[in-house]
């Protein structure tokens, strides 16, 4: 396997590349997919290579996913994009009622190879209306089945099963991933959509994340390793349908259990990980899971909120040493005006 | 509205007779749909065996029947709720629509479908749901992936007049206007959305003809219970859309006879106008075409009581397949979440 | 209270009607609210009585939900009706991304007093497009209030709870439960959107159930009794915001939990049940807490499928009886051919 | 989509003069708005702490200006993304709109909305949110709340011209003639949606006057870089909409200068074709009407100065309340998720 490092939104431009190439009927169709941002570059290059398989489209998503929807019955396989989650809000009709149970509710006569791209935003002041991360939606729909990549490798070679199947497909890529590096092999390869991935092995205790929060809880765990807690990572990054079983596997190790998720508590997605893991392993808990999510609150828009609205890897150490008996201890200091709305440095506004 | 009122709105295509084949052909469809449709809503009432929400096209045969007979085996359409007609008219499996009904494993959706889910690839019928408006952008997407491929095919578009109100009525049409698209789409307009009345969704006046055409599409609008104004705007619509001209907007006047959903009548309900139903149905559509066709010396009693019993037969054998058929198994349930 | 029996369809029409009579602001508006169906007789005799008030509506949910929220902006108070979900699913960009959110990111300027009804199909081959049952949904959105009548008496106090709310509240309605029977209070009541309610005690085993489920719940807990299990079930009404302490303080007393939802089972309504009890009682559970919920697929319309896609009592039952270590014991038979998708004799097609 | 081109689409109100007070008020308007917003883009790009997506209209001011110089408070409007323009021109407070960007407890929404959802209450700004066409079915509701309340008001609609894509503006219209709404929808045709230009999402010669008068409503265009005509079609659109006789759609052309989202220039993404930008900048609003009105006599250079400084303090003291105000403190995360 070559060493070779991308970004995340490199290897989701490959993916599609890669499909394109390999398949006359894969095209894309987004808002601006074929323009100078190319969604955030993760389109980049590929309207000039393909001209006639990057398609701009009115705003009307309800109407062009059914559009998308309808080539996908007759044989071709669109990529339908949106820059934020909320636009697809327009479209849950045709996601839905539709190309979800197509295949299931003609009796497998006919089928719907599609798959719909969300930016999740956050940062730079989204606010309540550009950066909802609603996989648990998603998650609880029949017949979709429904990605986080958390990794470029994952990126590429997730996305390249997502174009390959034959159903609908959701893809949901948290924005503050983008920029990250990774390695990434040349050429076409599949990540199938399945159990969740060890990111690390650890003893002490069991950290299972979706998306962002899998980064944060690479930090967290570092940090904790340091304080000589031993967290191993599982990375869910295929939620529906969702096999818990690599996480049971680990509970039963550590008897400890953090679920992590990018999306909000009330019947999100953390909670269907403590869910499955007490269904399967009640009795190899030592400890109550932790749930670490957004708070049941729209995304406040200036910094000053947002910074305590977005869980830090902070809160995944000291729920992991709590787990362990020990003192929560001193917790990191978040000021209001800490730039806490940026990944990284680069990032700069408007976006 | 009337079909008077439908006239104005655009060019009327006035037209010289309607071959002798092909009028044959569509007097012969209408009346098949008719007298399975009226048999299937008998045994629907009796038998209560046909247990999903069912929407019948009695009156409004003459559009499905006019249009789909102008369409070549690979040339799709899309349907919604009200979908028997169509699905007939374009040559459908009259077996495996009634054990769908039935709920039957040998149904044109193994059962899992009903009445409002049908579906015959074999004969380019690539579906209907009962979403009201979903499946005018799933028709339009049916015919731009024929461009994509860059093998233009006619698609159909079958809906009612309160589909017309939703917003992807306009998204699909824009866009489809957009691309030139070879796309057809039938609006009947039988006055009702469910027991709602025109005046109380649509404003006073507005015709969707002109709608349609200040989308860009062409326009054409007639009498639905006529089939052979149907066949004729029919024609001029598809030379355009085949043609690569762009999209079509065809509004038909037509009118419901039954129940919104169910096989009943429902003048108790009140909610049509003293007469009205009467008045539509002296304009049966079946009846005006088989007068029409006697006077044109086209068909006579005998060839009418003769197709007559060959459909009863029909529709008895395939009431006794769907009876007859096994249903789906339990482990079927489980069958097709996804595809491979 | 007076004993006055009403069914479910009246205590829902009288709340409205109430609602209706005190406040000018309250209207209705709802394909066919105003039509001799009038959503399967909820909106009876309404029409007549404030003709002004009972709307119908163009096929155009998306848009007519945000005049609804226009107008409860500017001091209405819209009861926007749906007769099956799933049309409401064409307007979830306004009751998503606008309604719920909208008192929150405005800071308080403004809010939005609207209710969303929409009827829960099932049965009679309702199948895939029209029995679908997302609660989860819902619950899943912050800013919204959701609720699930279960009873009568629910169904008019919590109506008038939320016609009376200040904000968006979402009113979930199983058209099997259209039909019972209960006592019902003359004159205005509210019923808090608030915790779980207990509607039968028991020692051994708590049911919390939701909706369609908690009348399974009742069944199955009268068969359970006479094998000598006594089942406490909690009805919960109130999915958002979710008052898990009943069910908490219920399972310290019992130690086993049955979380029975009308949804599907990913990231599903009863996986929140589960997560609360674990999160808050971990050490009162003597066994794994087991889910009743729908299978993960779409809905099936012949009932030779159907009928094994609903969960039955019996499923309650033989859940407890493995709960309390004792055999399943026999199932009770389901045939094909059973017409077990009628609640009872009286439905007949075409609903 | 040029001014020509929209004229020819509907009755163009050709008219008088401009009353002076009404024309100086204009001037006024469109100057104080430019220079903020300006002065904002400035700060934006040097401070960076404005950190929201932030969408300017600079180079689109005489629309908003001359629309809501002719409202009453108490007459309401809505926006979207772009709605700085609207909420200075409506009377919004600076001050809270300059803390907002800051995201301060002083700003219109407490520091939880940002640029993209202003409000401000007390002149009948009722909100702007970034969902294109969301807002379109929410003003007309705001109007139909008036007229079930038996006081019909007049309520404004302001969007662009991607949102005039989406399903939603059509339901809204459809609604609004069917209930004879007094709504006046204000379409800013800016040639663009993000960096995508009307070909690839609008059929071309399909004009939306055509449809906005299919669908009932009376359908005006005109030039929106010319502060005389959008007052003049405004007056006779509010005539029409206040005086009961139903929705009107108003089109007006015009430009935006920076980039799509951001206080930057953006000619170097290419998707403006060679030249434009600088043709609509010959076509500044600020300058023709500054021109038109010293020409008039109603203002000379030491106005336009005095009304500059004027403007220069106003901002700079808004910047400072917002720069001092203090943040919203922490609790305040979980306040107003329930209304009561
Ligand atoms: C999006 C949506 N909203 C509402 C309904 C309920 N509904 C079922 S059929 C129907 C009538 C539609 O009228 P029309 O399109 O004219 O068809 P017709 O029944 O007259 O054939 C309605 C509103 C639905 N199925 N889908
Ligand atoms: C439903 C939806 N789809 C896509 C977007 C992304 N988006 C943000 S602004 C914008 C452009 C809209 O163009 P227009 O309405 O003409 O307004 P303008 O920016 O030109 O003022 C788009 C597509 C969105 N905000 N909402
Ligand atoms: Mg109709
Ligand atoms: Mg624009």
């Amino acid at each position: 396997m070559s060493e070779r490092q991308l970004k995340f939104v490199e290897a989701l431009k490959e993916a599609q590349d890669i499909c394109m190439a390999a398949d006359p009927a894969v095209y894309i169709m987004g808002l601006g997919a074929p323009d100078a941002a190319s969604i955030f570059g993760s389109t980049k290059g590929l309207a000039e290579k393909y001209p006639d398989r990057v398609i701009d489209m009115p705003v009307s998503e309800a109407g062009m996913t059914g559009v998308a929807l309808g080539t996908a019955l007759s044989g071709m396989r669109p990529v339908m994009t949106h820059i934020r989650l909320e636009f697809a809000m327009l479209a849950m009709d045709q996601i839905v009622n539709h190309a979800a149970k197509w295949h299931y509710m003609f009796g497998g006569q006919a089928s719907a190879p599609m798959v719909i791209r969300c930016v999740v935003g956050r940062g730079w002041g989204q606010g309540p209306q550009h950066s909802q991360s609603l996989q648990a939606w998603f998650a609880h729909v029949p017949g979709l089945k429904v990605i986080m990549p958390a990794t470029p490798y994952d990126a590429k070679g997730l996305l390249i099963s997502a174009i390959e199947d034959d159903g609908p497909v959701v893809c949901l890529e948290h924005r503050w991933l983008y920029s990250i590096h990774g390695n990434v092999p040349e050429g076409h390869y599949r990540l199938p959509m399945g159990p969740a991935t060890r990111l690390r092995e650890g003893s002490d205790v069991t950290i299972a994340a979706t998306s962002y929060m899998t980064l944060e809880a690479v930090k967290a765990a570092e940090r904790l390793a340091a304080e000589g807690i031993s967290a191993e990572i599982l990375d869910v990054h295929t939620l529906n349908p969702f096999d818990a079983s690599p996480i049971l596997e680990s509970v039963k190790k550590t008897g400890r259990l953090i679920a992590a998720d990018t999306g909000c508590r009330n019947v999100g997605f953390a909670g269907e990980i403590v869910a499955r893991v007490v269904e399967g392993g009640l009795k190899d808990l030592k400890e109550a899971p932790v749930r670490i999510t957004l708070p049941d609150l729209p995304t406040p828009t200036t910094r000053a909120l947002s910074n305590y609205y977005y869980p830090q890897p902070d809160d995944i150490v000291v729920a992991a040493r709590q787990l362990m008996g020990r003192p929560a201890g001193e917790r990191q200091k978040i000021a209001p005006e800490d730039f806490l709305d940026v990944p990284d440095s680069s990032f700069t506004g408007p976006f | 509205m009337t079909a008077e009122a439908l006239k104005t709105g655009a060019t009327m295509a006035e037209g010289g007779q309607i071959p002798p084949e092909a009028a044959r052909r569509m007097l012969d469809g209408i009346l098949r749909v008719r007298l399975i449709e009226q048999r299937i809503a008998e045994v629907y009432a009796k038998e209560q065996l046909m247990r999903c929400p069912t929407h019948f096209s009695i009156g409004q045969e003459a559009v499905a029947v006019g249009v789909c007979s102008q369409m070549a085996k690979d040339e799709k359409i899309t349907s919604a709720h009200r979908s028997h007609a169509h699905y007939l008219a374009k040559g459908g499996d009259l077996k495996a629509m009634v054990a769908e009904l039935y709920g039957k494993a040998t149904g044109c959706a193994n059962g899992k479908g009903g009445s409002m889910h049908l579906i015959d690839n074999n004969v380019g019928f690539i579906g209907a749901v009962p979403i009201v408006g979903a499946t005018i952008p799933i028709g339009v997407g049916c015919a731009y992936a024929s461009v994509l491929k860059k093998d233009p095919k006619l698609a159909v578009i079958f809906f009612g007049d309160g589909a017309a109100e939703t917003g992807v009525f306009h998204e699909s049409l824009a866009f489809a206007v957009l691309h030139k698209l070879p796309v057809v789409m039938v609006c009947e307009n039988n006055l009702y959305s469910v027991l709602s009345s025109l005046d109380v969704r649509q404003p006073p006046g507005r015709k969707l003809l002109d709608l349609a055409a200040a989308h860009g599409a062409l326009a054409l609008g007639g009498d639905g219970n006529d089939a052979d104004e149907v066949y004729r705007l029919t024609a001029q619509a598809f030379a355009h859309a085949r043609g690569g001209d762009g999209p079509v907007f065809l509004e038909f006047a037509t009118y419901r006879w039954l129940e919104h959903c169910g096989p009943l009548n429902d003048e108790h309900l009140g909610y049509r106008p003293e007469g009205e139903l009467d008045r539509w149905k002296e304009r049966d559509p079946l009846k005006l075409y088989a007068d029409r066709m006697v006077a044109r010396g086209l068909a006579d009693e005998a060839w009418i009581d003769s197709r007559t019993a060959a459909i009863h037969d029909e529709v008895e054998a395939a009431l006794t397949f769907g009876r007859e058929s096994p249903f789906p198994v339990r482990s079927e349930l489980d069958t097709y979440l996804y595809a491979s």
